[in-house]
């Protein structure tokens, strides 16, 4: 394992220390492993609180800032935050408006979320979920969808939302449109490798990819033989056009790294998703080609589409200032 | 011949002994069908979980159930940290302030950690998760609660079969789940950790007896 | 070899058909390679270009935006552009104030951009060469130190003089000031693969790391067994410092991604950073801590250290929209 | 005897062919000392120049100097790029219009062409560069000019020499500068190029003889 880190259990509360000294725009409740903004927003306007596993930076905790997150919680890598910890999180940054937590769907992320919920007497907590990756069937006999790159969407649009001053079911609303309307799907050409494991999650033959994969490194559809980019973009861009609702709207596209490919890659990759979506007739509204929610050093790339509105796109637009997401101001 | 508090202190530690002896199984197990990280979990949770009994020295089975539930809950996150969190939590509830439990009383706590974790995940048997290996061992302790050590010896032994028929299962609920059919032909991870749970508390309840 | 490409010769061509598709904000002269701003500044300011050998990416198309470059020269992988590609940008973005070079300080790099400015007839073009890489000694013997992490530093603050306004003399010395005031040094755990040579450019046993390895994969000053990251910190720390030039000034860190990283790590990684500069009374004025100039997929990071005056620190400060570095609007 | 446009022209051609020959040779000693791209550039590079030559047959040697030079300069980048470019223009520039080129005018093209390099590159003899091969390589043909098949072969000799000498050189130039003493016990890629070159001349020449 070749890692830039100390003590292999420490690697999160290391790197929250480094988050602290890197962005003066965020603080860091240790304690409780909690980036919060470093100015609270104003008071009366919905608070939104994510988090999940560490490693898959900048998410959460790089989109804590104006217009998108109010506090994010990091968990151990790849396993989701404890009770405690959102519970921490949800009660620093209510402004009395409620509180919305992003929760990504997976077991783990849900029954956390949901007991820190049940812990917040006083607050009016909502949780919106978000299941957006095509790779893994829907169905009731099963969780369901994973939560992957929409998160990122749902993140900015429903930060958008809250600043806003839009009250909590419209912010709930805005986010479960997202949630309606985005879906992901993603490949890895290698395993990352989780430092307090040492070794590479999975074993990837040199000439073989896996399709689907998840944000930790579950395993997708198949596996299949390494192919050349515009094949891999034709495996992302027909099952996520497959299941997005269909309709006239332009999309939002992000084509994002899972860590480990360089932004080199990621340009060329969306030069082929580019192509393919006009062929398929699907006009663009904006982009964001690079490493948003990543999977430590995972080689790889997933495509996120989401069906946007006039109103998502322009809480899209609206001004946001985080370290991993910033325009406007 | 019951359960006191000293039985269940025995119980936490070896439990956490347990895990900490099978980590790496549990993380490669983990590995195949999820997120390799159900031995780290663990072995975080347990270590809380026992330092957190050695500390606070509970008094009573509710107290028991309260500081080891916490301690899993905040310091696993992941799946396992609500769920075993939860067992024990719904545990000592049901034992209340009594400071020892005989066969039935453990019984109904253990069906009651059971309950916890089931209303928690909403798993149903058969859906490869460590439900798989809770509900055939608190079964089999019923059914045998006159005796707790033969009970709990009983209650491990059906735990370990759970578990081990888990790996012909297709898995419907969490993290596995993703994998569809592919995850057919691997133990689940979080059974074989319910397994040392109650191993775990065989050998708490033998130490006693002898 | 595991990449997201598709012919591994067309790999630059191919990534700036997906940067053209990506980046409204940026247009891109595909005959020449030349990455140039959507819409042109404003006639009568002094006009940046820059450019090198591909897979550095953000650097340096990703830096072509207002209040930085105006045009960026994309060569061949690790390859400097030929003169052709840059005479092209220059007379492309010339708004009649002169133009500026910046170079990164190899042979190739600097004879290629020497016969542009020959070629240019007309544009009056100054050159600024960055040469910031303190692993390798500068003595009149050698090529010079090497050009690296400085050069995202200096686009970012020559550029915010040259949207100013500031003449094509008062640019020049602005950029040599940075030129003069910052150092950097950079560590490598593994080699990065070139599309076209298809397997890593060196071998590094598992248990080894690169000390002052370049961002082309050139070798540093030794080799050593993998340490943990308070101590590479120190190889970072004590030779940049020892480098640059004292004063009481605050500096404006960088600390880099080689872009196999994790950002966990980076975080990480600053935080030893930030606290040897404390120990060592060195006060930090801002930070970055990311993938900007990167070396493929070559897992590893470096450092830069800018000593900044207020004119510096303002100057940094002045906003810049371009995809890879963007605050202020 | 001299050389005319046709083996010129055949020169370039020999030249790619042994490059191509040798590209993966010239990138593994660039990946030992530099950045593994040298045997991909001069690929691309004397590709586009046999192809430009080709396609706009010149008429002189200035034409056929600068259609070999501009090709090169356009398509290669990096350093060899430039200086090979260089080489080049200025041996064109030397032969200005004539159409073939005799012993003498030929060394005196080759030497205009060295002192382009020198210039281009502000390098000397010793500092492990292309420079290594190239010097020794037009002085060894000045010393013969009275044949050019026969100087030729022997500046081919003197050049691929001048090479398997940059071994043991330490790096004053170019990349592999960086390394200092490290760079030591590696050839000179460009050196090797520089090699190729001149064996392309000599059987240029040969063949025209023969
Ligand atoms: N809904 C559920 N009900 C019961 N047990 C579950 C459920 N989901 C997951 N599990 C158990 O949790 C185990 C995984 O725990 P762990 O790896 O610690 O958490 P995570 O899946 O979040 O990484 C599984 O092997 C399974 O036994
Ligand atoms: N200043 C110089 N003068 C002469 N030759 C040089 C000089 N610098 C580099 N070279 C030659 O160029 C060769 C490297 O060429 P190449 O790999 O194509 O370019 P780059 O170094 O830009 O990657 C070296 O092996 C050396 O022979
Ligand atoms: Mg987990
Ligand atoms: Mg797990
Ligand atoms: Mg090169
Ligand atoms: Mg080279």
């Amino acid at each position: 394992m070749k890692k830039l880190i100390g003590e292999p259990g420490a690697v999160v509360a290391d790197a929250l220390v480094g988050i602290e000294a890197a962005l003066p725009q965020v603080r860091v409740d240790h304690q409780n492993r909690v980036v919060l903004r470093a100015t609270p927003k104003d008071e009366g306007k919905v608070a939104l609180v994510s988090g999940g596993g560490s490693g898959h930076e900048p998410l959460h905790g790089g989109f804590v800032g104006f217009g998108m997150l109010d506090a994010a919680c990091a968990g151990e890598v790849f396993t989701s935050p404890t009770p405690d910890q959102v519970l921490a999180a949800t009660t620093a940054v209510d402004r009395g408006a409620g509180v919305v937590h992003i929760v990504k769907n997976y077991t783990g992320d849900v029954m956390n979320f949901e007991m820190a919920a049940e812990l917040a007497e006083g607050a009016s907590v909502a949780s919106v979920l978000v299941h957006d990756d095509v790779a893994v069937e829907d169905s009731t006999y099963t969780a369901g969808r994973r939560g992957v790159g929409l998160t990122v969407l749902m993140e900015k649009i429903a930060g958008a939302a809250a600043e806003e001053g839009r009250p909590l079911d419209e912010v709930v609303r805005v986010a479960e449109k997202v949630s309606a309307q985005g879906r992901s799907m993603g490949v890895a050409l290698t395993s990352g490798t989780v430092p307090a494991a040492g070794r590479p999650t999975f074993d990837l033959p040199d000439d073989e990819m896996e399709v689907g994969v998840g944000i930790h490194g579950e395993p997708g559809r198949h596996r299949e033989k390494l192919a050349p980019a515009p094949r891999i973009a034709e495996m992302l861009v027909e099952p996520v056009l497959a299941d997005l609702p269909s309709g006239g709207e332009p999309v939002i596209a992000m084509l994002n790294g899972m860590g480990g490919s360089p932004l080199l890659e990621l340009y060329l990759m969306y030069g082929e998703v580019a192509k393919l979506l006009e062929k398929a007739g699907v006009p663009v509204a904006r982009t964001l080609v690079g490493n948003y929610i990543t999977s430590l050093d995972m080689a790889g790339c997933s495509l996120t589409l989401l069906r946007a509105d006039d109103e998502l796109l322009r809480l899209w637009d609206a001004p946001v200032e985080t370290p991993g997401l910033r325009w406007g101001r | 011949m019951a359960a006191d508090i000293t039985a269940l202190t025995r119980w936490v530690a070896l439990f956490r002994d347990r895990i900490a002896a099978e980590q790496e199984r549990l993380t490669a197990l983990d590995s195949a069908i999820g997120d390799a990280d159900h031995g780290a979990n663990m072995a975080r949770g347990t270590m809380a979980a026992a330092a957190n009994v050695a500390e606070t020295r509970p008094q009573t089975v509710a107290e028991f159930g309260k500081a080891v539930g916490m301690a899993l809950v905040s310091s696993i996150g992941g799946a396992s940290g609500p769920l075993y969190g939860t067992f024990f939590l719904r545990f000592g509830t049901a034992g209340d302030g009594l400071d020892e439990l005989d066969g039935p009383a453990l019984a109904r706590a253990l069906r009651a950690g059971l309950d916890g974790v089931v209303s928690r995940g909403r798993a149903e048997p058969g859906e490869k998760t460590m439900i798989d290996a809770l509900a055939p061992a608190v079964a089999a302790f019923e059914a045998e609660a006159g005796d707790v050590a033969a009970a709990a010896a009983a209650a491990a032994r059906a735990a370990r079969a759970g578990s081990d028929a888990t790996e012909a299962l297709v898995a419907r609920r969490g993290r596995a789940s993703y994998l569809g059919e592919r995850s057919a032909g691997h133990l689940d991870p979080g059974s074989v950790s319910s397994a040392l749970l109650f191993e775990a508390l065989a050998d708490a309840l033998t130490e006693e007896r002898a």
